[in-house]
């Protein structure tokens, strides 16, 4: 399995993908730095969390609107998986390959810690190795983390099944008091309308090693191996 | 020329960091304040006398790069640098 | 007027007032006339005072700082280049500093902390190493102050922002409140990063006829004389030095970081300094006093972002995120290309010379000519007068009322600004970027992983103000046991320390004193503990209308844990486990919390330091650790006995019932009394015999505290105290504090 | 009454923000902008008809609170809400 890690001015997360993918493929990632137009054939196409561009303006604008990021979204569009953590996920959505926009958390601080996760689809090629309704436990690192989208595309995402994640209390009832950051009704991570493209504000590469206190997050990357070539 | 462009959250787009600013402002003894919001303030020169021309590079960087349309309206002003 | 316009002004030789806002006095102006033979020119009047600050020539501290042991056999580089670097095997080595930025923090706590951050980080990947973990040492004034809670807001902030932005994780730290830093907050910064012993990277620019060159960030009129505002008193009028305020961008420090890494990686660089304070002049006169040779500067080469911009403007401004370095002849085009591929400003700027002196031209002019002699070895240094402090009488623990219920008062205790949770603190820094944090905040000693082993480096950073107020000897002496103790309740060897020395004017006989006593404390612990110091800052001044803060000499120590798979965690594990309290029991209550937050009142000696007895204690904790004979370690510190098993049975979501007290003492004494050289373990009831007889054999005393199990602290005769109440008090206090803006 | 504040860095203060958005306009094709600077905007609604003393309680909220004025400086125009 062909894995590429697209590196932006400002990604600091990028080397925590590269080492979560090895782990789980076998095989080091591309690294692919943000001003090469070329990008390597891959079977999926990781972008990490960070902040390109220091995050100025708005998280993930100036980085959506790399050289590489058109050849990105041109392969997005024929199909090739492309997985968006946090600053990822901030990137798909300013590029337009998934919908809203992620806002200043209604803390308005930067807030680091463990959140539970309730897993809204076991049957994608990045879920599969979860069990339907399990509640899992991701870090979260962000500012900008409150998933916005009008009401209508809210009911869309959840009329086609297209929200991956949805914070919860560890019991798993998705309340306000497990909703760090003021997302719209808990949203952590969606796909696009093909289940091809996941953007989510989680790290699961952050607890995919026994060492660093769970590994949660490790059986998304075992579902991709599975899933993908 | 110079533009100034503002760029404020539509309507309905939820404002915590105005809605901050208001509570603080209230705490501080303003208690008449309502309404609040924030929003960017963006400077830039255009190097084009012809104010069309500046006003449609401006609307391009705006629609682009300088606002998020799905939750930002913008607006600016044009003056002879 | 500010100095920048009053100074263009003057002509060749510059007025009495001119050299007075410098920062010198008649005695140095005159010691600086003989240097150079001559009178100066303004912009050689600027470069001679951030020169001779006291931010830049330790000229109160010299003669002092010398008695700190800097050798041992891990130590690769102690103090003197930018950051001290210890070896840790396998070819790795750690390099490590601590700095202030606490001046600027009041002034613009958001910017004040940040730009701390960012040059603390500057001066460890200087050294050629990747920064990996950020500490933060915090001081401010009392909740009540109407500032604190704006200062606390903003320095929090500051600090997260820029080491979020960075990618590396702020990993630990330590906060005080104290109405003494009303009007002089502490903040104190600590940057660990790690390098491949071969490849450090040094400041000496050996070699004549050598490529000067800048990189980074664009020079503005950033904070000039940021560095002698840095060295002088507070006053009423230091609001008039407010434009000095540096402004911090993550962004291009963090391009600068991968930018200078990458080149380090080709053997193209022969010295490099980072432009902290007093930037292009103390990096371009380090960087050639060192090297021993001479070093020509053409300004009109620097890239700025401001029109117009003077030599005395270059060479005096603060702008953030820029480095200096020396390369090798003819590798300047591949250096520009690494540096232009990161989207950083590259410019030859100069040329080192075999003349030994300063020469700075722009536009033609030459602007200074200084022999370097005179900025370096011919700078001031003061043995000023010191009148040591005397101790307070030790208190007797009978002559201390006690509570009516300890339980209640463990709860009261946790509630207060001085022990409640820092979460609120550290969830708004990145702790777990580089996903190598294998312990995070909230216990004794931070761990992160040596990226790809299995070793790990334990992070700490120590001082308790109150005591070395008290006594500063006997409080420094803490401090570094204290730091040597929380590496080691990790399971950590203790390798060696960074300082961060914060005290008041030291023109002052008794805060010279204050100095003195704490360099000697600190000497004594660091000796007898083989714990050296590699690297520190000293800032002195920290007071405002004659009130100085209490001396506060912050310990960094870093330790190494061969293996991380031995590493303990303060957390209780399982129900049935015994808990154990090794270390002697005295009842210390001198300068307790429990005195100044159940009495209000802090008085008496603090509780002494047996250094012997330390290092015998930790060394046995450390190999019950390693024999897997323990589950969980706690050292006692702030708040006693009590305190640390609450903090063990909060972080394990374990309650415990204890044991009576043994009755040699007034319980509260012993639950609540701050000796020193204890720590707390959890072990399984079968370890327990071997604990036993390794203490005894470790000539430790050792005393059975109770047992894990249940959700409640339960103490004979008391109603229990339920996790979730103390939980909720402990965990709460700081965030509504923030809150109620 | 209504405010509309724009608060700007002083002149001479570095501005990462604007830096890096101009870098970002440059990269985009628009490679005649230049001094980019970034601010906020902040829209405050006073419960006060007499323009006088709105205007001295927008300059109390922006000197107090709104503005940094450390480092920044602010404008503001009023309009009747
Ligand atoms: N400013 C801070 N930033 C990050 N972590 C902090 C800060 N202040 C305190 N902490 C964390 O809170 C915990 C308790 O601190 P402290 O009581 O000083 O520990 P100790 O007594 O073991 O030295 C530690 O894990 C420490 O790292
Ligand atoms: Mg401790």
């Amino acid at each position: 399995m062909k894995t590429s890690v697209i590196v932006f001015p400002g990604s600091n997360c990028d080397r925590d993908a590269a080492v979560a993918l090895e782990a789980a493929t076998g095989h080091p990632p591309a690294m692919v730095w943000h001003g090469d137009a070329e990008l390597p054939n891959s079977d999926l196409i990781v972008l990490p969390g960070g902040f390109s561009y220091g995050d100025y303006l708005r998280s993930g604008a100036m980085a959506a609107h790399s050289p590489v990021m058109r050849e990105v979204v041109k392969r997005a569009k024929g199909g090739t998986p492309v997985l968006g953590i946090c600053n990822g996920f901030q990137v798909l959505t300013e590029a337009r390959l998934l919908p809203g926009v992620l806002m200043r958390n209604a803390t308005l601080k930067f807030i680091c810690k463990d959140v539970y996760l309730k897993v809204e689809r076991s049957d994608s090629m990045f879920t599969h190795r979860y069990v339907l309704g399990e509640v899992v436990r991701f870090p979260v690192a962000h500012k900008d983390g409150s998933y916005f989208a009008d009401e209508d595309t809210l009911d869309r995402l959840e009329g086609e099944g297209r929200v991956a994640f949805r914070y919860c209390e560890a019991s798993g009832a998705v309340t306000e008091v497990g909703n760090p950051n003021g997302s719209s009704r808990n949203i952590a991570g969606i796909y696009n309308e093909t289940g091809t493209v996941l953007g989510l504000m989680p790290h699961p590469e952050r607890l995919a090693d026994p060492a660093l206190s769970g590994t949660d997050g490790a059986k998304m990357f075992a579902s991709l191996v599975e899933a993908l070539p | 020329m110079k533009a100034r462009i503002t760029i404020t959250l539509k309507q309905g787009v939820l404002d915590p960091q105005g809605k901050a600013i208001e509570g603080a402002l209230h705490a501080l003894g303003f208690g008449s304040v309502g309404n609040v919001r924030q929003g960017k303030y963006i400077e830039v020169e255009v190097d084009e006398s012809d104010p069309a021309k500046a006003r449609a590079a401006v609307e391009r960087m705006c629609d682009q790069l300088l606002a998020n349309t799905i939750i930002e309206n913008y607006a600016y002003e044009l003056e002879a640098a | 007027m500010n100095i920048v316009a009053k100074a263009a002004r003057a002509l060749k030789a510059p007025s009495r007032d001119i050299v007075a806002e410098h920062g010198l006095s008649p005695e140095e102006y005159r010691r600086l006339v003989d240097a150079i033979g001559r009178e100066p020119s303004l912009t050689e009047l600027g470069i001679f005072s951030v020169m001779w600050s006291e931010h830049c020539s330790y000229k109160s501290s010299r003669v002092w700082l010398k008695k700190l042991p800097t050798q041992g056999p891990q130590v690769i580089q102690g103090p003197g280049e930018n950051a001290g670097v210890v070896d840790i095997g396998d070819g790795h080595a750690a390099v490590f500093k601590m700095e202030s930025h606490n001046h600027p923090s009041y002034i613009e706590p958001y910017q004040g902390a940040a730009t701390g951050v960012g040059g603390i980080m500057r001066d460890v990947f200087t050294m050629g190493a990747r920064p990996i973990a950020n500490m933060n040492a915090l001081r401010f004034g009392a909740p009540d102050h109407p500032k604190t809670r704006h200062l606390v807001a903003g320095v929090v902030s500051g600090i997260g922002d820029y080491g979020n932005c960075m990618g590396v994780p702020t990993v630990g730290g330590e906060t005080n409140f104290d109405p003494r830093y009303n009007d002089n907050i502490l903040v104190n910064a600590m940057t660990v990063g790690l390098v491949d012993a071969k490849r450090i990277f040094r400041s000496a620019a050996k070699g004549v006829g050598l490529p000067v060159v800048y990189v980074g960030s664009k020079t503005g009129r950033d904070g000039i004389h940021g560095a002698t505002m840095a060295s002088a008193e507070f006053d009423e009028a230091s609001e008039e030095k407010r434009p000095t305020v540096q402004v911090g961008d993550p962004f291009t420090e963090k391009l600068l970081l991968e930018a200078c890494l990458e080149l380090m990686a080709t053997d193209t660089i022969v010295a490099i300094q980072d432009m902290g304070a007093a930037g292009l002049t103390s990096s371009s006169v380090e960087m050639a006093d060192k090297g021993g040779v001479g070093i020509e500067l053409e300004l009109a080469r620097v890239p700025t972002r401001e029109e117009g911009m003077t030599a005395y403007e270059m060479m005096l401004s603060e702008s953030q995120e820029r480095m200096l370095m020396v390369l090798k002849p003819g590798v300047e085009v591949q250096a520009e290309r690494v540096f232009k591929k990161w989207g950083l400003d590259f410019a030859v700027i100069g040329y080192t010379t075999d003349t030994g002196r300063l020469v700075v031209r722009h536009a033609g002019a030459v602007e200074a000519d200084i022999p370097l002699a005179a900025l370096a070895q011919a700078a001031p240094v003061y043995e000023r007068p010191w009148t040591p402090k005397t101790p307070p009488a030790a208190l007797d623990p009978h002559d201390v009322p006690a509570p009516n219920s300890l339980l209640d008062c463990l709860e009261i205790m946790l509630d207060s600004p001085h022990l409640a949770s820092r979460r609120w603190i550290w969830e708004q820094y990145d702790h777990m970027v580089m996903a190598d944090t294998v312990q995070r905040p909230g216990g004794d000693a931070a761990v992160v992983r040596v990226h790809g082993t299995q070793k790990g480096l334990a992070i700490s950073c120590d001082v308790t103000p109150r005591y070395c107020a008290a006594d500063p000897r006997e409080g420094a002496k803490q401090a570094v046991a204290e730091c040597w103790r929380n590496l080691t309740a990790a399971g950590a060897d203790p390798l060696a320390i960074t300082d961060c020395l914060n005290f008041g004017n030291p023109e002052r006989p008794e805060i010279m004193g204050e100095f003195v006593g704490a360099i000697e404390g600190m000497a004594e612990a660091c000796a007898a503990l083989s714990f050296p110091v590699v690297s520190g800052n000293v800032s002195l001044y920290n007071e405002t209308n004659g009130a100085a803060i209490p001396p506060t000499p912050a310990v960094g120590g870093v330790g190494l844990i061969p293996d991380i798979a031995q590493m303990a965690t303060i957390a209780l594990k399982r129900d049935g486990n015994l808990l154990l309290l090794l270390g002697a029991e005295h009842g210390q209550l001198g300068q307790s919390l429990y005195t100044q937050i159940m009495l209000e009142r802090s008085h008496g000696a603090p509780p002494p330091v047996d250094l012997d007895t330390e290092r015998r204690t930790g060394d046995l904790v450390r190999n019950l650790i390693r024999e897997g004979a323990v589950s969980a370690v706690h050292d006692v510190s702030d708040g006693g006995l009590l305190v640390a098993i609450a903090e063990m049975a909060l972080a394990g979501n374990q309650g415990v019932t204890l044991e009576t007290a043994p009755d040699h003492l007034p319980a509260h004494a012993l639950w609540f009394g701050e000796d020193q050289a204890r720590y707390v373990v959890e072990a399984a009831p079968d370890k327990a015999d071997a604990i036993h007889k390794a203490a005894a054999l470790a000539e430790v005393p050792i005393r059975l505290l109770g047992r894990v199990g249940g959700d409640a602290i339960a103490i004979t005769g008391e109603t229990p105290l339920p996790l979730k109440t103390l939980r909720a008090v402990h965990e709460d206090w700081l965030p509504r504090f923030m809150a109620h803006g």
